[in-house]
C-alpha cells in the first residue's frame, strides 16, 4: 500500500510534464479538481453512510462564490477561494442540521431536493449570478512571489497540491477516532448512540467536511476555467461525482480518485465514438458496477473469508430508521 | 492538418448538443457544414497556395454545456489543429472566445443571434445569424395591424428567449400596444401545456408571444387553439415554421409572424439550395434554415482560405472573410450574403413569414445596424 | 373561476401521468428499494414504441399501446435479471450507478434509433369537446378515465391480495419469503414487469399531447422520485395522491404564483415537508 | 440510588408498554426484570438509555433528572446498554468495536486529526490499552483482530459487554445477555457478569434464563402488560402466585 | 421420510457441514444437539434450500430428492422452517405475516382455521394482529416465527431454537404444543439450547460438533449420557 501510494504520488507529480499538449493538460487538470470532490461525497457518503445528492449544489457555491467576488468585487482568487470553502461549509452545516434528521432513503431524496432547488436559484438569481448566460472572464490564480499560475502546467500542479492535501486530510481524518465514529454511525445508530456518540454532530460534521471538500473543487473549477454557468451545480454534476467515487471505490480513501481517472477519462476517451458514446458509456458503467460492486478499491482488497451476510445493509434502509432495538 | 498519402485535410471543429433536449438544432447546425464540406471536397477541397486541401469536420457533444463547449474546443484545436470552431449556443461560445485568441489562435464560427457574443469585441468570432433585434419591428407591426394591441406572452425561460421577450415587448409598447402577463415557462421539461395557454388566454390577448423549440412551440400553438383562441402568434426566431407544420396543421399557424422557411424563401439562391438539399437527403425532407445558414458560413470560410492562402492561419482567414462573402459564387450561397462586417458578423438579407391564407407572405426586414 | 376550473382540469391530465409514473416507481423503488433513476427513461420507451408502430407500422392506437406495454413489460424482467438482481445483496447506491448507466444507455440507444427529432404522436382522439363549458380535447378525457380504473384495479391488486404482500414480503426479508414458499425472483421480475409497463402505458397516453423525445423522462424521473418519497415509501395510496396534489399544486402555482417556478414545487415542497417532519407525511405501508 | 424510575409511562398509541412504573436500582447491586413477552422490559431499557421519549414520569440518575437527555449524553453520564438481538460493528474487529465504545472519553477532534496533535498520540495511546484491557477481562484477548461477525454467538454476547463496558460505566443494561446460548456457555457469562459487578458497576438485567436471574439477582422486578406487579427477593418471587400465574406458569 | 447422506456445506474455504447423516422417520421427533457454532443452522439452512449443499450431497423427503431444489418446491413437498432470526416481514401486520405462512395453500377457509389455531396458541398475539411485526416485543416476534411456520401445516417442521426469547411458561406451551403436533402425525426436526425440555419431547436426537455428528441414539439414552448430560444440560 505505501509503495502503491508513493507510485502513485510520483506518476501525479510526472505526469503535467509529459502529456503531449494542451489538452490533455486541461483534461488532467479538471479530473484533479473533480477528484477533491470526490473525495468530499466519499466523507459523507463512504465514511458516514449517508448518501448526499445536493453534493453538486456545493461544488456550485464554491464556484460561483469565487466567481462572483472576482468579477463583481474584484476579490482574488487566493481570496476566494477560502471565502467559497467557508461559504460552502456553513451552508452545509445549516442544510445538513436540517436533511439529517431524515434517514436513509429520506434523506437522499430530501438532498436531491435541496441540489436542484441550489441549482434553481443559481439559474433564476439572474441579477447576481446572470441565470443561464453565467459568468464570464473570471480571472485565474494570480502569482504569488516568484511563481505564476497562467500556464497549464502550473494550474495542473496547483490542483495536484489541493488533491494531495485533500487526500492526506481525509486519510487521516478515517484514521482517526473522529473517522471512527463515523464508520460508527454508518454501521448502526442505537448502537453508536448507545456507546455515548453524538451521531447527529457525527453525520453533520462529515457532511460539512463533504460541503467543503466540493466548494474547494468548485473554486478551482472556477478559477480554472473562467467561465461558470448553473450546469456546474446541476444533478448530473452530482450523478457523475456519485459515478467516480462508486467505480472508485466508496468507503476507500483513495479509490475516488481513481474512479475519477477512470470514469472521466472514459467519457473523454468515448468522445469519438459520437452517436455511440453513451451507449458505450451507460453499459460501461453498468458492467463496472455488476463486476465490481465494491469499486476499484474492493478489488484490491483482500477478500473476506465470510460472504457478506443478507443483513440488511443498515444505513441505506428507510424502514430500518425505527427508534429502540429488537 | 496534413495527413499521408499527400492528401492535405484541415479539420474543421464543431461542440454542440448532439444528445439531450437541443440534439435536433445542434444536429441541423452540425447538418450545414457536413453539408458544405463534402461539396467542397466533392470538387477537390481548398486551394491554397496551389494545393488542394479537404475539410474534414470533427463534432463533439458538449449537451449545451458551455464548460464542455471550452473542453472540446481545446481538444479540437490541441489534438486535431482545428483552426476554425462552430459553437451553436451563446454560452458555449462567451466560454471558447476566453482563449481562442491566445495560441493557438482559431476562428469561433458563432451561431447564435445573442448580440452579447460581438459585445465582448472577440477578434477571431465570426457571428452567422442575424441578430434577433432585426425581428421586432416588422413582427410587432405586422401584428399590430392585423390582430390588435394586447399582447400575451409565452416564452421559454431559457437566456435566449428571455433577452428576446424583453426587447420584443419594449417595441410592442413603443407602437402602443399593451403588454400582459409574462408566462415564461421551460419548454424543455413542461410536459402539457394547457395550463400556461389557459392562463395567458384568460387575459384576452389578441396575439400570443411563444418561442422556443419548434416542437414544444407548436404544441403551445396547438393548447391555445385548442382552447379557442383566435388571435395572431409571434414566433420567436428559434421555432420555426416548417418543423411545426409537422405536428400542427396550417390553419393553427394562420395569422403567426416568424421566420421564412428556407424552401419558401424568394431569393432565387435560396430555391437553388433547396433543390441541392432535396437532391441530398431526400425529397420529403427541406433543409431548416440553420442548414442554409451554416452552409454558408462554412463556404464563406473555405473562400476565406484560399483567399488567404493558408488553411491554418486563424488570423489572415479571418481577415479575408469580408472580401471572401462578397465574392463568394452566387451557386455557392444559400442566400443572399452582404458581407462580413467588422465586428465579425456575417451580414444577409433577412426574410420573415407572415403567415395569411395558408401561404407564407414574405416580409423583408431591415438591417438596422 | 373559468380558469380556475380550467387549470384543475389540466392539473388532473397531468396528475394521472405523474400518479402512473410515481406508481411504478412505487413498485421498484418504494417496496423493492431499487432506485430506478431509468423510470422515466421506460416511459420515454413507452411513448416512442407506440409512435412508430402507429406510424410506421399502421397499428391503432390502443394496439400500438398494447404492444408497448408488452415489450416494456419484458424489458423491466430483462433489467432485473440481467442488472438489479445481480446487485441485490449490494448496497442500494450500487443499484442506483447501474440505473444511472442504464438510463444513459436507454436515451443513447433512442437518439440513435429515432434521432433527436422531437416526435408527436396523433390521437385518434383529436376533437375538442366542451365539458361544463371548459373546453377539452377528447384525448384527455380518455387519458383521465383509463389512467383512473388502471390505477385502481393495480391498487386493489396490490394491497387485496396476498400475491400484492408476496412483493412487499420479498422486500423485506428475502429470506423469509422464500421459507414460505414465495419465489422470489419471479416477484422480482413481476414487480419489474408491472412498473415497466406501467411507465409505457403513461408515455403511450402522454404521447398526444405532449411531445416524445429522448429525454423526455429526465425531469418526471426526479419528480416521481420526489413523489414516492412524499407519499411514504411503497405506499400505493400515497403515490396516487401523491401524483395528483403535486400536479394540481403545480398548475395552480404556475397560474396564481409564477410559471417559472413550475418545476420547482416538487422539491420545495418536499423540502418543507422533511424539514417540519423528518420521517414523512404518511408512516411506511403496512 | 444510583438511578429511579418514577411513574414512568411510555404508550405507543393505544398500547401503554410501560405503565405508571415506579422503581429503583441500588448502587452496586445485580437487578433483574423479568416479565411475559411484551411485558415492556427492553421498553423499560429504551426509556433509561434514552432511546425513546418517555410519555409521561421522571428518571432520575444519581439524583439528577436525566428525563429528557439525548441518547449519547445518558451515556457518557454512566448508562451503558446491550441490546436484546446483539448488535456490534460487524464489519470491524473486535479490538476496533472496543475503541470506538471507547471514544465517548476521549476529547480529540478534527483538528487533532488533521494535525496529528499530541493529544490525540495520548488519547490514542491510552484508548488502545484500555481496549486491550477490556477484551482481556471479558476473554477474548485471543480474537482481537477478528471480524466481530465472524465471532461465534457466544463470543459476540462478550464483545458485546467489553463494549459497553470500556468506558467504566456505572450502570450497565443487559438485555437477555444468554439468549441463544446454550447452558453451559450461560455458566461462564454468569461468571461474566458476577466479575463486572465486582469492579463496581451496577447492573440491571432482563433475562428469561430462570437459574441465570435467580443466581445473580438480589433483587428482581416483575412487569406485566406494562405494570409492575411483584418486587422483591428471588425467593418471594418465586413464590408470588400473581409471578406464577402470569410468568413462570403452574409448575 | 427425511433422509440426509453425506450432506456437506462450506462458507467460503471453512466447512459448517461435513458429510452429515441423519433422517427422520415417519411420525418422529427428533433432537438436533449442538454447542453454539456446531452447525444446526447450517442443516436447517441447507434443508430449506437456503444454503446450497455441497456437491455429494443428498437429502431425500418422501422419496423425492431435495438435493437442488429451490425453497418453494421444498415448500410444496411438505417441509417449513421456523428460522433462526426469525426473518419475519417487519413492516407487514401480523396477520399478513402468518397468512403468508400458508401462501402456497390455496384454499381461503382452510387458512382461516389454521389462522384461528395459532391464535389459540399465543392469546397475546390476537389482539396484536394489524400492528406492523417489527413492533413487536422480541418474543412476540418469536410467536409469530413460529405461528408463520405452523401455517403451512407442513408434514415435517424444522423449528431451530423456537424458544428463544420465550418466556418460562410460553417455552413450556410451545414444546407442549410441538409435542402435540407430533403426535397428530407431523414430523418435526428441533433444534433447541435447553436440551433437557427438547429431550423429553422427543424420540430420538443427534449430537453435532464442529460440523459432524459424533453421537446419536434414542432421546432417554441421551438423556442419561454423561458427556451429553454435562455439555448441553448445564448438569
Ligand atoms: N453465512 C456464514 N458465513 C460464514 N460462516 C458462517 C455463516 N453462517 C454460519 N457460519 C459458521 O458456520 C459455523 C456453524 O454455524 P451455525 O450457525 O450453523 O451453528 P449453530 O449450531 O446453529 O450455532 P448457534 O447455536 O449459535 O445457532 C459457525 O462456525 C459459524 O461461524
Ligand atoms: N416501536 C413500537 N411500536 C409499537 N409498539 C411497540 C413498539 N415497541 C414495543 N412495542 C410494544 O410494546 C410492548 C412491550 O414491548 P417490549 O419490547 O418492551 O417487551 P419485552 O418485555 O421486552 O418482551 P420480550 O420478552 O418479548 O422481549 C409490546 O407489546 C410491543 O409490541
Ligand atoms: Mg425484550
Ligand atoms: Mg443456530
Amino acid at each position: 500500500m505505501k509503495y502503491g501510494a508513493g507510485a502513485a504520488l510520483a506518476i501525479a507529480v510526472v505526469l503535467p510534464l509529459v502529456v503531449p499538449n494542451a489538452y490533455y493538460l486541461e483534461i488532467l487538470t479538471q479530473a484533479y479538481v473533480f477528484a477533491i470532490s470526490a473525495c468530499g461525497l466519499n466523507v459523507i457518503l463512504g465514511f458516514a453512510g449517508q448518501l448526499s445528492l445536493a453534493h453538486a449544489g456545493f461544488f456550485g457555491i464554491g464556484a460561483y462564490t469565487v466567481a462572483l467576488l472576482a468579477t463583481k468585487a474584484g476579490v482574488t482568487f487566493w481570496a476566494g477561494v477560502p471565502a467559497g470553502i467557508a461559504l460552502s461549509a456553513v451552508i452545509g452545516f445549516v442544510v445538513g442540521s436540517i436533511c439529517l434528521r431524515s434517514k436513509g432513503h429520506y434523506f437522499a431524496i430530501f438532498t436531491m431536493a435541496v441540489g436542484l432547488i441550489i441549482n434553481l436559484i443559481i439559474q433564476k438569481w439572474e441579477s447576481l449570478t446572470h441565470g443561464h448566460v453565467g459568468v464570464i472572464g473570471i480571472p485565474g490564480p494570480g502569482a504569488i512571489g516568484p511563481i505564476h499560475f497562467e500556464s497549464g502546467i502550473a494550474r495542473s500542479y496547483l490542483a495536484l497540491v489541493c488533491l494531495a492535501l485533500t487526500l492526506v486530510a481525509t486519510t487521516r481524518l478515517l484514521r482517526s477516532p473522529v473517522g471512527r465514529t463515523m464508520v460508527a454511525v454508518r454501521e448502526s445508530e442505537p448502537l453508536a448512540a448507545a456507546i455515548g456518540l453524538d451521531v447527529m454532530a457525527a453525520k453533520r460534521l462529515a457532511f460539512t467536511i463533504s460541503a467543503a471538500l466540493a466548494g474547494l473543487a468548485g473554486g478551482l473549477y472556477a478559477g480554472f476555467i473562467g467561465f461558470l454557468g448553473p450546469e456546474s451545480s446541476n444533478i448530473e454534476m452530482t450523478f457523475n461525482t456519485l459515478l467516480y467515487v462508486m467505480v472508485g471505490g466508496i468507503g476507500s480513501v483513495v479509490g475516488p480518485v481513481a474512479g475519477t481517472f477512470i470514469v472521466y477519462g472514459l467519457s473523454q476517451v468515448l468522445q469519438v465514438l459520437q452517436h455511440y458514446q453513451m451507449v458505450i458509456f451507460g453499459l460501461a458503467l453498468v458492467l463496472l458496477i455488476l463486476f465490481m460492486p465494491k469499486g476499484l478499491a474492493g478489488v484490491f482488497r483482500r477478500p473476506s473469508t465470510q460472504p457478506t451476510p443478507l443483513a440488511e445493509s443498515a444505513s441505506l434502509r428507510a424502514g430500518s430508521s425505527k427508534k429502540g432495538d429488537k | 492538418s496534413s495527413s499521408g498519402g499527400g492528401n492535405e485535410t484541415v479539420t474543421i471543429g464543431f461542440t454542440g448538443p448532439l444528445s439531450g433536449g437541443a440534439a435536433l438544432y445542434g444536429r441541423n447546425v452540425l447538418d450545414g457544414l457536413e453539408m458544405a464540406a463534402a461539396d467542397i471536397n466533392d470538387a477537390g477541397g481548398v486551394s491554397v497556395g496551389g494545393r488542394h486541401v479537404k475539410i474534414a469536420i470533427v463534432p463533439l457533444d458538449d449537451r449545451y454545456f458551455p464548460n464542455e463547449s471550452a473542453t472540446n474546443a481545446k481538444r479540437l484545436v490541441h489534438q486535431n489543429s482545428a483552426p476554425i470552431v462552430f459553437c451553436p449556443h451563446s454560452g458555449g461560445i462567451l466560454a471558447i472566445q476566453g482563449f481562442n485568441a491566445s495560441e493557438p489562435s482559431f476562428i469561433v464560427g458563432a451561431y447564435s443571434s445573442e448580440p452579447q457574443i460581438l459585445e465582448s469585441g472577440n477578434p477571431l468570432t465570426l457571428m452567422i445569424p442575424p441578430k434577433y433585434p432585426i425581428y421586432f419591428d416588422a413582427f410587432a407591426q405586422t401584428m399590430i395591424d392585423s390582430k390588435g394591441k394586447r399582447l400575451g406572452r409565452i416564452p421559454g425561460a431559457h437566456a435566449y428567449a428571455k433577452e428576446w421577450t424583453k426587447g420584443f415587448s419594449a417595441v410592442w409598447e413603443s407602437k402602443g400596444g399593451t403588454v400582459l402577463t409574462n408566462n415564461e415557462i421551460d419548454y424543455n421539461t413542461t410536459t402539457d401545456f394547457s395550463s400556461v395557454a389557459s392562463k395567458a388566454l384568460s387575459e384576452k390577448p389578441d396575439v400570443l408571444f411563444v418561442g422556443g423549440p419548434s416542437q414544444a412551440t407548436a404544441l403551445v400553438i396547438k393548447a391555445a387553439r385548442e382552447q379557442g383562441f383566435k388571435g395572431g402568434f409571434v414566433v420567436m426566431d428559434q421555432a420555426k415554421f416548417e418543423e411545426m407544420n409537422k405536428l400542427v396543421p396550417m390553419a393553427m399557424l394562420e395569422n403567426s409572424v416568424g421566420v421564412m422557411p428556407t424552401v419558401h424563401h424568394p431569393d432565387f439562391r435560396a430555391a437553388r439550395f433547396v433543390e441541392k438539399y432535396h437532391l441530398k437527403k431526400g425529397a420529403d425532407r427541406d433543409p431548416p434554415r440553420e442548414v442554409s445558414l451554416t452552409y454558408g458560413a462554412m463556404r464563406v470560410l473555405a473562400r476565406a482560405m484560399e483567399l488567404a492562402g493558408t488553411a491554418t492561419d486563424a488570423r489572415a482567414i479571418h481577415a479575408r472573410a469580408d472580401e471572401a462573402a462578397r465574392t463568394l459564387p452566387d451557386e455557392f450561397k444559400p442566400s443572399e450574403l452582404l458581407g462580413v462586417d467588422a465586428t465579425g458578423h456575417m451580414m444577409q438579407t433577412t426574410v420573415a413569414a407572415h403567415v395569411v391564407g395558408g401561404k407564407f407572405v414574405p416580409l423583408y426586414l431591415k438591417q438596422n445596424e | 373561476m373559468e380558469l380556475l376550473a380550467q387549470q384543475i382540469l389540466n392539473g388532473l391530465v397531468t396528475g394521472s401521468v405523474y400518479s402512473l409514473v410515481a406508481l411504478g416507481l412505487t413498485l421498484t423503488y418504494g417496496t423493492l428499494q431499487v432506485p430506478n433513476f431509468a423510470h422515466g427513461h421506460l416511459y420515454m420507451w413507452g411513448a416512442y414504441l407506440s409512435y412508430t408502430l402507429m406510424s410506421s407500422a399502421g397499428f391503432n392506437y390502443w394496439a400500438a399501446m398494447a404492444v408497448s406495454i408488452t415489450v416494456l413489460a419484458l424489458a423491466g424482467v430483462a433489467l432485473e435479471r440481467l442488472v438489479f438482481r445481480p446487485l441485490r445483496n449490494d448496497s442500494p447506491v450500487n443499484a442506483m450507478i447501474a440505473a444511472l448507466g442504464v438510463m444513459l444507455f436507454l436515451e443513447a440507444v433512442a437518439q440513435n434509433i429515432w434521432g433527436e427529432e422531437f416526435r408527436h404522436l396523433e390521437s385518434p382522439y383529436g376533437g375538442v369537446v366542451s365539458v361544463f363549458g371548459l373546453l377539452v380535447t377528447a384525448h384527455r378525457l380518455i387519458l383521465l378515465g383509463t389512467a383512473a380504473v388502471l390505477m385502481v384495479a393495480l391498487l386493489l391488486f396490490l394491497t387485496r391480495t396476498i400475491a400484492g404482500s408476496a412483493i412487499r414480503a420479498t422486500a423485506q426479508n428475502r429470506e423469509g419469503a422464500l421459507l414460505v414458499g414465495i419465489d422470489t425472483n419471479r416477484v422480482a421480475m413481476t414487480t419489474f414487469a408491472i412498473s415497466a409497463g406501467l411507465a409505457a402505458f403513461a408515455g403511450s397516453l402522454v404521447a398526444p399531447i405532449s411531445l416524445v423525445y429522448p429525454s423526455m423522462g429526465a425531469m418526471i424521473t426526479l419528480k416521481a422520485f420526489a413523489i414516492v418519497v412524499l407519499g411514504g415509501m411503497g405506499s400505493v395510496p400515497g403515490a396516487l395522491v401523491g401524483g395528483y396534489l403535486l400536479a394540481l399544486a403545480e398548475s395552480l402555482g404556475g397560474t396564481y404564483v409564477s410559471a417559472t417556478y413550475q418545476d420547482l414545487v416538487a422539491f420545495v415542497v418536499l423540502a418543507l415537508v422533511f424539514t417540519f417532519k423528518p420521517s414523512g407525511l404518511f408512516k411506511e405501508s403496512v | 440510588m444510583l438511578l429511579e424510575a418514577l411513574r414512568l409511562r411510555k404508550a405507543f398509541g393505544g398500547l401503554c408498554a410501560v405503565d405508571e412504573v415506579d422503581f429503583a436500582v441500588e448502587a452496586g447491586s445485580i437487578t433483574g426484570i423479568i416479565g411475559p413477552n411484551g411485558a415492556g422490559k427492553t421498553t423499560f431499557f429504551n426509556l433509561i438509555s434514552r432511546a425513546l421519549p418517555v410519555t409521561s414520569g421522571r428518571i432520575m440518575f444519581d439524583g439528577e433528572d436525566v428525563t429528557n437527555l439525548q441518547p449519547h449524553h445518558i451515556a457518557r453520564r454512566g448508562v451503558a446498554r446491550t441490546f436484546q438481538a446483539t448488535t456490534l460493528f460487524g464489519d470491524a474487529t473486535a479490538l476496533e468495536n472496543v475503541l470506538v465504545g471507547y471514544r465517548q472519553r476521549t476529547s480529540s477532534g478534527v483538528w487533532d486529526a488533521l494535525v496529528r496533535s499530541a493529544r490525540l498520540a495520548r488519547e490514542e495511546h491510552e484508548a488502545h490499552a484500555v481496549a486491550h484491557e477490556t477484551l482481556a477481562f471479558v476473554g477474548l484477548t485471543d480474537s482481537a483482530e477478528r471480524l466481530a461477525r465472524d465471532l461465534t454467538q457466544e463470543q459476540q454476547k462478550r464483545l458485546a459487554m467489553a463494549l459497553a463496558i470500556v468506558a467504566r460505566p456505572r450502570l450497565l443494561l443487559l438485555d437477555e445477555p444468554s439468549a441463544g446460548i446454550n447452558a453451559d456457555q450461560t455458566r461462564g457469562l454468569i461468571a461474566l457478569v458476577e466479575k463486572i459487578a465486582a469492579t463496581g458497576i451496577t447492573v440491571l438485567l432482563i433475562e428469561h434464563q430462570m437459574q441465570m436471574v435467580m443466581h445473580l439477582c438480589r433483587r428482581i422486578m416483575v412487569l406485566d402488560y406494562g405494570k409492575k406487579i411483584a418486587d422483591g427477593t428471588p425467593e418471594e418471587i418465586r413464590n408470588d402466585p400473581a409471578v406464577l400465574e402470569a410468568y413462570l406458569g403452574h409448575k | 421420510m427425511l433422509n440426509v447422506r453425506d450432506l456437506t456445506v462450506s462458507y467460503g474455504s471453512f466447512q459448517a457441514a461435513r458429510e452429515i447423516n441423519f433422517e427422520v422417520r415417519e411420525g418422529e421427533l427428533v433432537v438436533l444437539l449442538g454447542a453454539n457454532g456446531a452447525g444446526k443452522t447450517t442443516v436447517f439452512r441447507a434443508l430449506s434450500g437456503l444454503t446450497r449443499a455441497g456437491a455429494g450431497s443428498r437429502i431425500e423427503f418422501a422419496g423425492r430428492d431435495l438435493s437442488s431444489a429451490t425453497p418453494r418446491a421444498i415448500v410444496d413437498a411438505g417441509m417449513s422452517h421456523c428460522p433462526e432470526g426469525r426473518k419475519l416481514f417487519p413492516a407487514l401486520s401480523v396477520l399478513t405475516n402468518l397468512r403468508l405462512g400458508a401462501y402456497r395453500c390455496p384454499d381461503r377457509a382452510d387458512i382461516d382455521r389454521r389462522l384461528e389455531r395459532v391464535m389459540a396458541l399465543f392469546p397475546t398475539l390476537s389482539t396484536r394482529t394489524g400492528d406492523p411485526a417489527g413492533a413487536l416485543s422480541g418474543g412476540q416476534q418469536q410467536m409469530v416465527a413460529i405461528g408463520r411456520a405452523l401455517m403451512a401445516e407442513p408434514r415435517i417442521l424444522l423449528l431451530d431454537e423456537p424458544s428463544v426469547s420465550l418466556a418460562p411458561k410460553v417455552v413450556r406451551q410451545v414444546l407442549e404444543t410441538v409435542a402435540a403436533i407430533n403426535r397428530a402425525g407431523t414430523m418435526v426436526l428441533l433444534a433447541e439450547q435447553n436440551a433437557y425440555a427438547a429431550l423429553e419431547i422427543a424420540q430420538r436426537g443427534y449430537v453435532l460438533e464442529n460440523g459432524r455428528i459424533v453421537l446419536d441414539g434414542a432421546a432417554a439414552d441421551l438423556m442419561q449420557h454423561d458427556e451429553v448430560r454435562r455439555a448441553y444440560m448445564g448438569a
